[in-house]
């Protein structure tokens, strides 16, 4: 598989390390009331579609980020690439 | 030997002659020939025998597609099993012998299976050998092995080289056919960056086997010409020799390029075969077609082959079966099989067409509307049995037969990634679907396009299509005028009628009776049916067979051939070496040495080195006189106790943490807290992962109010600093804060022992206070040495004792352990290995690999109170789930033995006195052991339910897969110095 | 019908008209008292084992393409119980002695041939983990050797000894470990079940679930509603997309997971042999193909199908581990879909639905644990109690803390 | 106190760099480049600029780009880091000037001895990379840097001449087995 880099442009999927769901960026509220609950979902419930995946690889072997993409779990087709930290901070983890 | 079956002509080299060898005996061909050209010339037609019934057999076709001619070429450790004789390049000296028959090819053994034959029909293994039921184990399934298998692999290292490369392109162009060579005009002069790949040792595919002109040119002249104008351009990449055997995600294709498989051994230093992977922005398939063949009794005999095959003997190789041939066609494509040889001088006893309305011809005899019913010959084509359109028999005598069934696209690589091919009536055969990914696109034969006229000009526009996309404009080149005969076929598979078998899949036997049977036992699917009977399972992927075992099958079900569908076209195209996978990847070049910056040193001191991970350490410093590692270990253990000892640390992962919020950040990720910790100060840090168990140990030194040194275990140190990055830029993004790995960067030395300060105060810069007072224990620094040399300190130890590490930029590392070996001579220093480093820290009760093993809690390893209530760090929320909290979890304990001489082993389990031993009643297992000089005995730690409350208790250490038992006592973890005494001197 | 001797004899006599079909195709029923979605090994051993062992009837196997064609069709033929945790080695023990008795209980031969499976160790902490094993392994009642490397010399003297990069220190042996036929385990399965009155339908797609008041009633499919008692769902590699339309979130992601086998070559590697510092595991089947595999490519995926970085991979521990294999040739490579499950290890449990009950998550363990689970799945939904070698395989065990990690590698199914 | 003095061994473990002639490339190893790395602290983006302007002179190059000058070089290596390259003779404690030089508007880190440097220089440079790694050599400018994978190793890889000129920095404790790797390709298409 080719990854396009958001920085580096099109780059072998074998320099990845794969993570999964980008869920996982959305980490819960530790002190919440609910949060044993919240953190077994989190961690144990991912999303496992065959269609559109948002996942997180990390570019290990060339500039150490992370990236969120998405990518069809049925076909490999990757429709869309982006910087996690910048996915991230969009979902408020700068907060 | 005389070459009997040579006819005039042909694209070999006559002035070249070379001798080669078939079971031992001696032959001449001519440099162009392939082994099984050069065979046929010397009229041999015994080539192989089958897998299952060991019936004698022939070359089938003339390339890669080739059933039955499978021989072992070259000898001893070159040896290569299952190598096609019709693709096997002939070179002088060449070795080959036949395979799967004993003990010679005319006379087999085995071959009894076939009078048996009717016993062993399709599926007949999951029917019987099952009484009595001991038998199969001892009896049956050993014999079935024994006649296992083709070819045998000679069981020594292979001696060549192989070597992998990475080659990007606007298109990629597979196959050098007319539709690739006109594919590869256009796009070469439109200045692409092109690459044209052909597995023949020359360019021009099916024009090298075919006598019509290209306006006024050989076909193969014409392929010559392209060639030689591609060669000039520098956009064009020609790889000969060269399979493309896969397509991959994202326009990625595999290809294997045999670099020196048409030589004797590989020039020195050259590779035997390079496997490339290609990118391809575009790529285009021009692999052609292969022709089919029709069933009917007997059809297997040495003698029996496609008509096409024939052509590309006669036209290419100048080689003939035989001088008297029959042709069975259902197709007009036959009659040209027909014309060319006769044209050859070869003559055709007859030309039988099942078509009622076939062409008539002025130079042989056509048999219209008339079958091959059957054939005799043994050991080879003696006569074939044709039925008359009036019903009437007649017996034909030839050497040979032509079997023109058809041409099938060669669509496999647009099914790689699951697309499906579609049924085309007009020439009764599979293309590739128009809508598969627009990154592949198929042209000329292999799109069902089966004229040369076509092929030239398919190839050019899809070429031009193709670069559109990339936004390169290109125009068809002028193309020269070709056939342009219409395909006319009426779908024929196999001679109904007739008791005997009539093979589809040749090498595996596979019959239409199997079919059949299959079929009657309920076995509809296509897919059943391949793996009940085996069908196209064999080496040519039933490249020649699946189309008319489908014929069948829709037969059977009354469906049409699409109806019933094809099975799954997968990668390898044509089976590729093991070796050219791996590359140079491989012996003790399989992974990279990682090497520390003392390896000269030790190495030196004759140290014996250990594998961790992909560093080489050192393992012990064996010394004069000592005879056992044991010795060794137990003096540097010692050594380390009553003086001073030196131990490269340089492996253990570092990790430079900066930023404003970097103490912040810490605190996330270890479960204990370092926001407080102050500048100069080191603190041992336990990281969980997010479900509560631990992940790695370590320490983080504060250099600075925005600076720490994170160090992780050996092992861990990528996947710690993955993780790092993780929540740095997932989970933290807000924080100010920086990490890199100096891992690489700083030469580390462990230096431990009582003199381990006086030691160090020798290189140690005076402007630099390291008294106990001035650089307590944890203490960390930048500092000085042996005159202004950049270094860093820290007071941490592993070892229970006094100890620092001491780190220098690694260019100075071999330096520096030769001054502190020198500076140590006084305290009769000692270097130690990873083993006495293990000895030291399970007498100390500090934990390591076997006790962090990604299954442990803080709680386990007696550190549950650190982690820290107060902070939202990595792992707290999941570490309080029930099971993690229970009250019978297992704790970490030390051991010792109540007979002071008893060996403790690394994963033996515990059991209560008393109780029998099995898993119920399991207590726990040894995570490290080791013998104690300190003690004088066998030392351990192990994770015991409520260890911690167990301390004194008496308890069985059991390990039954050495038949070992013995008792132990439970202790604490810390054999020495439980306060810690020593660490603050 | 009965095979045998004589039976043979008699058709070879009379060209083999009599044969029977190994299983029918009926046309559903409106309703069954147990269906079991998907006609894999598991689900048909489990029709086996409900209908043999526990005697009951009006079952029917939906099974939405032709039976066998998923990972018991495509799996690398490997058996053996070679667990460390007591959640899973009674399991796959008991899966063990199943296998050892296969032919004799189904009158079919699925060619289980035990000869060993061995795992090499590169290092002292291998060594050690493998001593725990192995000893946890007897203490289930299963077999296990610990190898030195002058026994693993004498067992497979073609392995790389004198130019290893990561030397060969030892070896875990389990003698009963060996392959077994992998499509003869589902047809065995299926022609068992049908004698005992199963309903084997193919081409019959579970396109949802009608649950009422959290309790199931039956299922919609590609050829209309059939209503059930009871629902086990057996579809490893598609749980996630089975279960979600019963609105269920399993721990579980769907992989792919590539394997090789090579030209047909004459016997030469005795058992199967499993590569200690890298990914690669091999074995030689009845018909001289070299069978192997490695590790999953790591990234989501139901494409059944993988990408050249894993084949190199796998190939390269390959030439590393047995060099002599360079000049044999890669014949097909394929992909499965993997069940990867949060913590490595499966589940055989009911649901939060009354009626509903799931059998899933077998990342690569699922072809040798096929007799154990189908006989647990079939004692699950006969007694709505777990059965004795399966009770640790709960779904709601993350909740507790209570996982089974064998590799310890936490929760991230592609490691494990 | 001279004696004192420490002295270095080159990345391949001996006294003086190695240098190997296969057929019309060099493989030359460099170990005369003292390399730190900086990351840029939050919002800093433009003092650190700043501050390095009169030592660069010019801005620190954008992703996939490096810039070698007789003086200082710089590479860019990942989001907001960037390692900047100079004599180590001539600078033997690099990364404390440039900490005094930008103060804290970066994260500071000294990489000298955490790599290995060799240049690769030769008529046609491309048949020995496209057998290193899956880079497109044919493609690259000068300045070009990528990292990615060679024989299982991360490394730098930076054109400095296109065809003719690649300078690869690789991991330290691996500068063997590398460099073992290059020769060996290097025979292979000599």
């Amino acid at each position: 598989m080719i990854i396009n880099h958001p920085l580096l442009g099109p780059r072998d999927a074998q320099e990845f390390v794969y993570l999964g769901d980008a869920s996982l960026i959305d980490r819960p509220d530790a002190s919440g009331e609910t949060a044993l609950d919240d953190f077994h979902d989190y961690l144990y419930l991912r999303d496992n579609p065959a269609g559109s995946h948002k996942e997180l690889w990390f570019h290990e072997q060339g500039d150490r980020s992370w990236l969120v993409v998405t990518r069809d779990t049925r076909t490999h087709e990757i429709t869309h690439v982006e910087l996690a930290f910048e996915y991230a901070k969009r979902r408020g983890r700068d907060k | 030997m005389s070459q009997k079956s040579r006819l005039d002509g042909g694209l070999i080299d006559r002035s070249r002659p070379l001798s080669f060898s078939f079971d031992g005996k001696n032959y001449t061909g001519y440099a162009g020939d392939t082994l099984a050209s050069a065979l046929l010339a010397n009229d041999v037609r015994l080539m192989g025998r089958s897998f299952k019934y060991h019936r004698p057999r022939g070359v089938f076709s003339a390339g890669s597609e080739e059933p039955n001619a499978l021989v072992e070429l070259r000898s001893s450790a070159r040896r290569e099993p299952n190598t096609r004789a019709t693709v096997a390049e002939l070179f002088d000296g060449l070795e080959a012998s036949s395979q799967n028959r004993f003990p010679s090819l005319r006379f087999d053994a085995l071959a009894f299976n076939d009078a048996f034959s009717s016993f062993l029909s399709a599926g007949f293994y999951y029917k019987t050998f099952m009484w009595p039921a001991a038998f199969w184990e001892k009896l049956y399934e050993p014999a079935i092995r024994r006649a296992a298998g083709l070819g045998r692999l000679y069981g020594k290292e292979d001696p060549d080289n192989y070597d992998k490369g990475f080659l990007h392109c606007d298109l990629l162009i597979i196959g050098s056919g007319p539709s690739g060579l006109a594919t590869a005009l256009t796009a070469g002069r439109a200045g692409a960056e092109v690459i044209l790949a052909e597995e023949d040792f020359i360019f021009g595919g099916r024009l090298l086997a075919e006598r019509n002109l290209l306006s006024e040119q050989d076909g193969s002249e014409w392929a010559a010409t392209v060639i030689s104008e591609l060669q000039s351009l520098a956009n064009v990449r020609l790889l000969s020799r060269t399979t493309v055997f896969g397509q991959y995600d994202h326009g990625i294709f595999g290809a294997v390029e045999r670099v020196s498989d048409h030589l004797p051994e590989p020039i020195s230093h050259k590779p035997r075969q390079v496997l490339w992977r290609i990118y391809a922005k575009r790529a285009l398939l021009t692999a052609g077609a292969t022709e089919r063949p029709i069933a009917f009794e007997n059809n297997d005999r040495p003698g029996i082959m496609l008509a096409g095959a024939m052509r590309a003997y006669a036209n290419r190789w100048a080689a003939t079966a035989s001088q008297d041939i029959a042709i069975f066609t259902n197709n007009d494509d036959g009659h040209r099989t027909a014309r060319d040889l006769s044209a050859q001088g070869v003559n055709i006893v007859a030309l039988v067409d099942c078509r009622i309305d076939a062409p008539p011809s002025t130079e042989f005899e056509v048999l219209s509307g008339a079958q091959v019913v059957n054939s005799r010959g043994r050991l080879g084509l003696k006569s074939i049995q044709v039925q008359l359109r009036d019903g009437s028999m007649k017996e034909l005598a030839c050497g040979a037969l032509g079997l023109a069934g058809g041409w099938n696209p060669n669509v496999h690589l647009t099914c790689h990634k699951r697309g499906r091919p579609i049924w085309n009536d007009k020439i009764s055969a599979f293309v590739p679907a128009t809508d598969t990914d627009p990154l592949l696109r198929a042209a000329g034969a292999a799109a069902g396009i089966l004229s040369t006229h076509g092929a030239l000009l398919s190839g050019a526009g899809k070429a031009i299509e193709a670069l559109k996309e990339l936004d390169i404009s290109a125009r068809t080149p002028i193309l020269p005028k070709a056939e342009d005969a219409p395909v006319n076929i009426a779908p024929f598979w196999y001679v109904k009628g007739g008791k005997g078998r009539a093979w589809l899949d040749l090498q595996n036997d596979v019959t239409v009776k199997d079919i059949k049977l299959a079929h009657q036992e309920g076995f509809k699917s296509v897919e059943h049916v391949k793996r009940y009977t085996t069908l196209g399972m064999a080496t040519d992927q039933g490249k020649t067979a699946n189309i008319g075992a489908l014929a069948v099958l829709a037969e059977m079900e009354g469906k049409t051939i699409p109806d019933v569908g094809t099975t799954i076209f997968r990668p390898p195209y044509t089976p590729v070496s093991i070796g050219a996978f791996a590359g140079g990847s491989r012996g003790k070049e399989f992974r990279p040495y990682r090497l520390t910056p003392s390896h000269k040193w030790a190495e030196e001191q004759g140290a014996v080195f250990v594998e961790a991970g992909n560093w080489l350490r050192a393992q012990w410093f064996p010394i004069e006189g000592e005879s056992h590692w044991r010795q060794s270990v137990d003096r540097e253990v010692i050594a380390v106790r009553k003086s001073v000892g030196i131990c490269d640390v340089t492996t253990l992962g570092k990790i430079d943490v900066q930023g404003a919020d970097a103490a912040e950040f810490l605190n996330h990720i270890y479960c204990n807290g370092f926001a407080k910790l102050p500048v100069g100060k080191t603190r041992y840090g336990l990281m969980l992962r997010e479900d509560g168990f631990a992940m790695d140990d370590g320490t983080a030194a504060r250099l600075a109010e925005d600076h720490f040194i994170v160090t992780t275990t050996t092992a861990n140190a990528v996947p710690v600093f993955r993780h790092m990055e993780f929540c740095r830029q997932c989970l933290w993004p807000g924080l100010d804060v920086q990490l890199i790995s100096t891992t690489e960067a700083w030469a580390q030395f462990a230096v431990a022992g009582p003199n381990a300060r006086d030691l160090l105060q020798k290189i140690v810069d005076p402007t630099h206070d390291i008294s106990n007072e001035g650089f307590p224990y944890m203490a960390c620094g930048e500092i000085t040495i042996c005159g202004c040399l950049r270094a860093r300190l820290f007071r941490i130890s592993f070892s229970g004792e006094l100890a620092y590490e001491i780190a220098v930029p690694t260019r100075y590392g071999d330096a520096l352990i030769r001054r502190l070996m020198e500076a140590g001579k006084e305290f009769d220093v000692v270097p130690y290995g990873t083993e006495a480093l293990g000895v030291l820290r399970i007498e100390k009760g500090h934990s390591a690999g076997n006790e962090l093993n990604g299954q442990s809690t803080a709680a386990m390893l007696g550190m549950g109170r650190m982690v820290s209530q107060k902070k939202d760090s990595i792992g707290r929320v999941l570490t309080g789930r029930p099971h993690l909290l229970r009250e019978d979890d297992y704790r970490l304990v030390g051991l010792k033995p109540v007979n002071a001489g008893d060996p403790i082993l690394s994963g033996a389990h515990l059991m209560n006195v008393g109780e029998i031993a099995n898993a119920a009643n399991d207590q726990g297992w040894v995570t490290s052991a080791a013998y104690s000089p300190h003690i004088g005995a066998s030392i351990a730690l192990a994770f015991l339910k409520k260890g911690d409350q167990r301390l004194g208790e008496v308890i069985r250490i059991v390990s039954p897969i050495d038949n070992l038992e013995i008792e132990g006592e439970v202790t604490s973890p810390h054999f020495i110095d439980p306060e810690g005494e020593r660490l603050r001197v | 019908m009965r095979y045998s001797a004589l039976r043979i004899l008699l058709e070879g006599i009379r060209g083999h008209t009599g044969w029977k079909p190994v299983w029918r195709d009926p046309a559903p029923q409106p309703d069954y008292d147990y269906i079991i979605v998907g006609g894999g090994g598991h689900g048909l051993a489990t029709a086996h084992y409900l209908a043999k062992i526990y005697k009951k009837a009006r079952i029917a196997v939906l099974e939405k393409g032709w039976i066998g064609g998923g990972n018991v069709g495509r799996n690398t033929t490997i058996i053996r119980s070679n667990y460390l945790l007591d959640g899973n080695e009674p399991l796959y023990e008991f899966a063990l002695k199943l296998w050892e008795g296969l032919e004799q209980d189904l009158n079919y031969n699925a060619m289980v041939s035990q000869r060993g499976i061995l795992n090499l160790c590169h290092s002292d902490a291998q060594r050690d983990a493998f001593r725990r094993r192995g000893n946890a392994m007897i203490l289930n009642g299963a077999d296990a050797e610990l190898l030195d490397q002058h026994q693993v010399r004498e067992m497979a003297p073609f392995l790389d000894f004198e130019n290893a990069r990561f030397p060969i220190k030892g070896g875990l042996l389990q003698r009963r470990g060996g392959t077994v036929r992998h499509d003869a385990v589902a047809w065995g399965y299926a022609r068992s079940a049908y004698s005992h009155g199963v309903d084997i339908i193919q081409n019959c797609e579970v396109t949802g679930f009608k649950i009422e008041k959290g309790l199931v009633k039956g299922v919609e499919t590609s050829r209309g509603y059939i209503g059930a008692k009871k629902v086990g769902v057996a579809v490893a590699g598609s749980s996630s997309r089975v279960m979600a339309m019963a609105g269920l979130h399993l721990p579980i992601e769907s992989h792919v997971l590539q394997a090789f086998v090579s030209e047909g070559l004459k016997p030469l590697i005795p058992g199967v042999i499993t590569f200690g510092a890298g990914h690669f595991y091999i074995s030689q089947s009845d018909k001289g193909g070299l069978v192997f595999g490695g590790d999953i490519d790591g990234y989501n995926s139901y494409a059944q199908r993988g990408n050249l970085p894993v084949v190199e991979d796998v190939l390269e521990g390959g030439m590393a581990l047995m060099p002599m294999i360079g000049r044999a040739r890669l014949l097909r490579m394929w992909g499965g879909l993997m069940d990867m499950s949060m913590d490595g290890s499966p589940f055989i449990d009911k649901t939060p639905i009354e009626g509903l009950y799931f059998n899933g998550g077998w990342c690569y363990g699922g072809f040798k644990a096929t007799p154990a689970s189908g006989y647990a799945f079939a004692h699950l939904l006969a007694t709505d109690a777990p059965h004795e070698t399966a009770t640790e395989l709960r779904l709601d065990r993350f909740r507790a803390g209570a996982m089974i990690d064998e590799k310890g590698a936490g929760a991230q199914p592609n490691l494990h | 106190m001279s004696d004192q003095i420490l002295t270095p061994l080159a990345a391949l473990g001996d006294h003086s760099p190695r240098i190997e002639k296969i057929g019309s490339l060099t493989i030359e190893e460099n170990p005369d480049l003292a390399i730190t790395s900086i990351a840029v602290r939050h919002r800093r983006d433009k003092d650190l600029q700043t501050f390095l302007m009169p030592a660069l002179g010019g801005e620190l190059p954008s992703p996939g780009r490096s810039v070698f000058t007789s003086d200082v070089s710089t590479i860019w290596t990942g989001v907001g880091q960037w390692f900047l390259i100079a004599s180590y003779a001539a600078h033997p404690d690099f990364a404390r000037e440039i900490k005094s030089l930008i103060k804290d508007t970066a994260s500071v880190t000294e990489q000298t001895d955490g790599w290995v440097v060799f240049d690769i220089i030769g008529n046609n440079l491309i048949p020995l990379m496209e057998r290193l790694c899956n880079l497109n050599g044919k493609a690259m400018m000068a300045g070009d840097t990528t990292r990615c994978l060679i024989e299982h190793l991360g490394c730098l890889i930076i054109c400095r001449e296109s065809f003719r000129k690649f300078t690869i920095l690789g991991p330290r404790s691996s500068a063997a087995s590398l460099y073992h790797s290059l020769v060996k390709v290097a025979h292979n298409v000599a």
